[in-house]
């Protein structure tokens, strides 16, 4: 894999050249970053369509195991890796967030498709929360609708590069008085009690779709029914 | 089985949580437990409820086809064949001879992905982990790369269009569809000797979660489902909607009703599809791939605006009966649509199925009905 | 089709005198709910017709009356769909359940009337089918207005702050001004239908 | 429909069913070495390293098409592929030169990825041939508005990029372009004669 570079601060001229007579230098946050990078066991959640393309991706075209994410636990006390794929609904919300909870640290978060990121197709719906990233903290985007296996592939290798980035010295699961628990919301008489988490999301400060067409985009109130009797036809005289 | 009293202390209530690697997706159900076996099953749905009906009311008729194909996300030709029909029925479009054996391979094509991801799920439920679904999915594979090759997407074809279909099939392609389907009945035989004769899944599912005839028909069941009962009803013979009564292919019914024969029933009706798609591969005519009149509609999507009336176009799903009705006002936008979801009727007799039974056979049963919560929900 | 229809009306005309029907397009119409459940025991009985599958209840709100149609098939007979409707008021919208006669009933009666609010009597346990039992409003009808979701309210934000999350001055303001003034945060709707 | 009967008691040897299913497997386990992809052998795509082969209409994420610079695109910025998105996902805005009259060229043209359902409505009703459907899928990101907001500047590609993925369409769009610019020229010609050289470039 070559987009794993490896951050020692050997330089790597001679490290290349010790390599060459089967040396091999390496900091230790490498090697903890590739064991952790190859083995993100991702949980048994799937809620809609994009949970099919996540199978047909664990299945044997698009081999997930390659990257060593095949085995879905279905607990998630043993996964490493939240595959939100799927349209996430404000009644399906609290479970959602109650399970992110519930992840053992260090844990990472792919929404895959576009409903998962932004409510996609059903964003105007009543019972449709525009994207999981309000209340929980998204790592990796994964567009489409359902995106590709292998653009579900590509979303895994940029978590790894993520994964890559970080060093345990720093890593914020280490650090004492860790708060990753984020409050489950309810289902209140409208909708979702609170609608989002203001300390992950904010809305967007100028969103064009919401200036031009309304926060839900309805055509409008229609005045007139549709009379489906034919209108003043005359009675078929005879009976 | 002798009646055992229902003393109350002893039943537990557990939920089938709408996360469970059981649940086809969100589905819960809440089970009161004697021991082992279910008492009383309540289902609650909803969790994947995504509002198709309040959406597509705001949306112009064209546009609503493309949500169509997220109805029931295993087979999306057959959710667009069933709106095409209402709407066509609604504004009184006719179809050339092309596009309806295009649609009729494309939906029968739809309806062997879905029955071999039914069996493969059914047999994960039944424990064997993932190996008659991998055979499954292998085959899918070779199907969808039709899809995507005559409608641009693997899952979310959005191929039909008022009147016919969006693009044409060229002559390689209807090659590569013959090739894909003449494989078919080999894999048939491969996937029948791995799985129909096993021990382990005779067992299983002979005698469970059995379906009574009259109650089938009075619980509106339809599909599979209920020809696995013994009851001959199959909307592409009754309504013999499309072009469905040039094909002779023959309706497998059940004799008992129970999982084994809704399993079996659908390896038949895959046989049964594949050779309804090589006759009309066989008799496929030349000509126009949609009707001239709609051209402008792709075009411009707000021209349709049917007169005042309703509609009510419904098809043979892989599921069941698959019905649109359509309520229209002269304006672009559907005043009232509303879809008749199979898996969400198939799913009233889940409770007298599985009381009485264990829990390992509750879920074997709801894996048997094919539920898919895209549809379930709307 | 027409010929089915009118043979049904006249069949039911004959077979239950006292029952006010009219034909609309293709389909009856049963000028009071009440005798709904009686015509479909008759419809179902009738040699003529046997129609033993309800294949579909929908639930449609045309602003000044709320209707609930039903489309009947003979699984037996393999004829096509009889449509039965019925009108009711908007304010109390009560239909008599089909559940004894039609098992298939159960849900589609249960979705009607968790999106259109429309009260099935008789029927075993009419509870919302999609959405939880805490929400208000019926979400299909024509004048139910959605929930703004990106402005916080009151409500959210004393929960927020009761589970310990730090909320930012802007929400609450917005929050105050919104209960000042006594509006909800409501998804407005553009006056006219812009086709 | 007749059933196989596998009650115990009828069937001398248990365990027939089970051993004829290992058969199976085994038989695949064999061939999935000798036989070629598509006739039962392995047929994973190694994926960073090997491409799935993409059909010619796939479609995956709308993009725009310019002509001669990105500069001048073929879009016109009308609206009409934002009005009839059915998630409302495309942002236009026509550009105005400094006395403010409209150019008819779009200032700003976003497409929110995040929220696109590549169903390619805006494909069939864009009466300028200018937006398409891409099929480039590996578009990962980590961060919701830098990465999924996608501006003009990174919308824009080249006609020759188009005709690579799609040949037979960019051939007939071209063909339809070239015919309808020449009866352009044609009738602009009558009207000034002298200037023979015509606008037709």
């Amino acid at each position: 894999m070559n987009h794993i570079e490896n951050k020692s601060r050997i330089d790597p001229e001679l490290r290349d050249e010790m390599a060459k007579q089967n040396i091999f230098i390496t900091s230790l946050d490498f090697i903890y970053n590739w064991g952790r990078r190859s083995s993100v066991w991702p949980m048994q959640f799937g809620l809609a369509c994009c949970a099919i393309e996540m199978i047909a991706a664990a299945a044997a075209r698009y081999d997930i195991a390659r990257f060593g994410a095949e085995l879905f636990r279905a607990s998630p006390r043993q996964a490493d890796l939240m595959i939100v794929a799927g349209t996430v609904t404000k009644k399906m919300t609290p479970n959602v967030v109650r399970l992110y909870n519930q992840m053992a640290e260090p844990k990472y978060v792919l929404a895959m498709g576009a409903c998962a990121i932004s409510g996609g197709p059903f964003i105007d719906g009543y019972n449709v929360l525009r994207g999981i990233d309000r209340f929980i903290p998204v790592d990796v985007y994964v567009p489409g609708c359902p995106p590709r296996p292998e653009a579900l592939l590509y979303g895994l290798m940029e978590l790894q590069k993520k994964i890559d980035s970080q060093t345990f010295t720093k890593a914020e699961w280490y650090q004492k008085g860790l708060k990753r628990e984020f409050p489950v919301p309810e289902l209140g008489p409208n909708g979702l009690i609170p609608k989002f988490n203001p300390e992950i999301w904010q809305p967007r400060e100028q969103d064009a779709r919401k200036t031009r067409y309304g926060q839900t985009v309805l055509t409008g109130k229609k005045q007139k029914a549709p009379r489906l009797e034919p209108v003043a036809v005359p009675p078929p005289p005879a009976a | 089985m002798s009646e055992t009293i229902l003393n109350e202390p002893q039943t537990l209530e557990i939920n089938f949580g709408p996360q469970h690697p059981s649940t086809h997706g969100v589905f819960r159900m809440r089970a009161v437990l004697d021991g082992e076996t279910i008492r009383g099953l309540k289902l609650v749905i909803g969790y994947l409820h995504r509002n198709h009906e309040q959406i597509a009311e705001n949306l112009t008729y064209p546009g609503v086809f493309a949500y169509t194909d997220r109805l029931d996300y295993l087979n999306s030709m057959q959710n667009n064949f069933g709106y095409a029909l209402a709407a066509e029925k609604l504004a009184g479009i006719t179809v050339p001879e092309r596009a309806e054996y295009i649609r009729v391979i494309m939906a029968e094509l739809a309806r062997i992905v879905n029955h071999l991801l039914l069996v493969g799920f059914l047999l994960n439920d039944l424990g064997a982990f993932f190996t008659p679904c991998l055979y499954a999915v292998r085959e899918r594979e070779r199907i969808l790369d039709i899809f995507e090759d005559v409608s641009g997407s693997r899952m979310m074809c959005n191929y039909f269009r008022f009147g016919g279909v969006k693009n044409d099939l060229t002559e390689n392609q209807l090659g590569e569809i013959r090739k894909v389907v003449s494989r078919l009945p080999a894999f048939l035989d491969e996937f029948e000797a791995l799985l129909s004769k096993n021990e382990i899944l005779c067992m299983r599912c002979q005698n469970v979660g059995g379906l009574p005839k009259d109650l089938a028909v009075n619980a509106g069941i339809t599909g599979p489902m209920l020809r696995a009962s013994g009851i001959n009803y199959d909307i592409r013979k009754t309504d013999r909607y499309s072009i469905y009564d040039r094909f002779d292919f023959k309706v497998p019914l059940g004799q008992k009703g129970d999982v084994y024969d809704r399993y079996y029933v659908r390896i038949l009706e895959m046989r049964e599809s594949v050779k309804i798609v090589e006759q009309a591969i066989a008799g496929i005519p030349r000509g126009e791939f949609l009707n001239a009149k709609t051209l402008p509609l792709l075009r411009n999507p707000r021209l349709f605006k049917p007169a005042a009336g309703e509609a009510y176009g419904r098809i043979e799903s892989p599921k069941g009966e698959l019905g649109y009705y359509l309520v229209s006002d002269g304006t672009p936008q559907p005043w009232r649509y509303h879809v008749r979801a199979p898996s969400l009727i198939n799913l009233t007799v889940l409770e007298e199925m599985c009381v009485g039974q264990k829990i390992a056979d509750a879920i074997v049963i709801l894996g048997s009905i094919d539920i898919v919560l895209g549809e379930t929900d709307r | 089709m027409d010929t089915q229809i009118s043979e049904v009306k006249t069949q039911l005309e004959t077979g239950l005198p006292d029952v006010k029907l009219r034909t609309i397009g293709n389909s009856i119409l049963l000028e009071n709910p009440e005798d709904l459940v009686r015509a479909a025991f008759f419809l179902k009985e009738a040699p003529a017709f046997r129609l033993d599958y309800l294949s579909s209840i929908t639930a449609a709100d045309y602003l000044d009356y709320l209707e609930s149609v039903y489309h009947l098939y003979s699984m037996e007979k393999k004829t096509g769909p009889i449509v039965l409707r019925v009108r009711v008021k908007r304010e109390a919208p009560r239909v008599p359940s089909l559940v004894p006669v039609y098992r298939s009933a159960d849900l589609q009666e249960r979705e009607a009337y968790d999106t259109f609010g429309i009260v099935y009597e008789g029927h075993p346990d009419l509870r919302r089918l999609f959405l939880w039992e805490g929400f208000e409003g019926y979400p299909l009808r024509k004048d139910y207005r959605q929930e703004d979701t990106d402005v916080l309210e009151i409500a959210d934000i004393e929960w927020l702050e009761k589970h310990g999350v730090n909320v930012p001055e802007k929400f609450k303001t917005q929050a105050r001004e919104l209960a000042a003034a006594g509006k909800r945060a409501l998804s407005e709707k553009p006056a006219q239908p812009r086709n | 429909m007749t059933r196989p009967q596998i009650a115990k008691e009828k069937n001398p040897v248990f365990g027939t069913g089970i051993l004829q299913g290992m058969w199976v497997t085994m038989k695949n386990f064999i061939d999935s070495y000798f036989k070629k992809a598509d006739q039962g052998g392995i047929f994973t795509i190694q994926y960073p390293e090997e491409l799935c082969r993409i059909s010619e209409n796939s479609r995956n994420f709308p993009f725009l098409v310019y002509d001669a610079a990105p500069d001048s695109p073929r879009c016109t910025a009308c609206g009409i592929c934002e009005r009839e998105c059915p998630t409302k996902c495309i942002h236009v805005e026509m550009a105005k030169d400094t006395a403010g009259k409209p150019l008819r060229k779009p200032a700003v043209f976003e497409i929110d990825y995040g929220l696109c359902m590549n169903c390619g409505m805006c494909e069939d009703v864009c009466p300028f041939d200018s937006i398409f459907m891409d099929r480039v899928y590996e578009i990962a990101g980590r961060d919701r508005t830098k990465d999924m907001l996608i501006g003009k500047d990174a919308l824009l590609k080249p006609n020759a990029y188009f005709q690579k993925i799609r040949p037979k369409d960019a051939a007939d769009i071209d063909a339809r372009r070239k015919a309808a610019e020449a009866k352009k020229a044609a009738a602009a010609r009558p009207a000034t004669p002298p200037d023979a050289g015509g606008t037709a470039s």
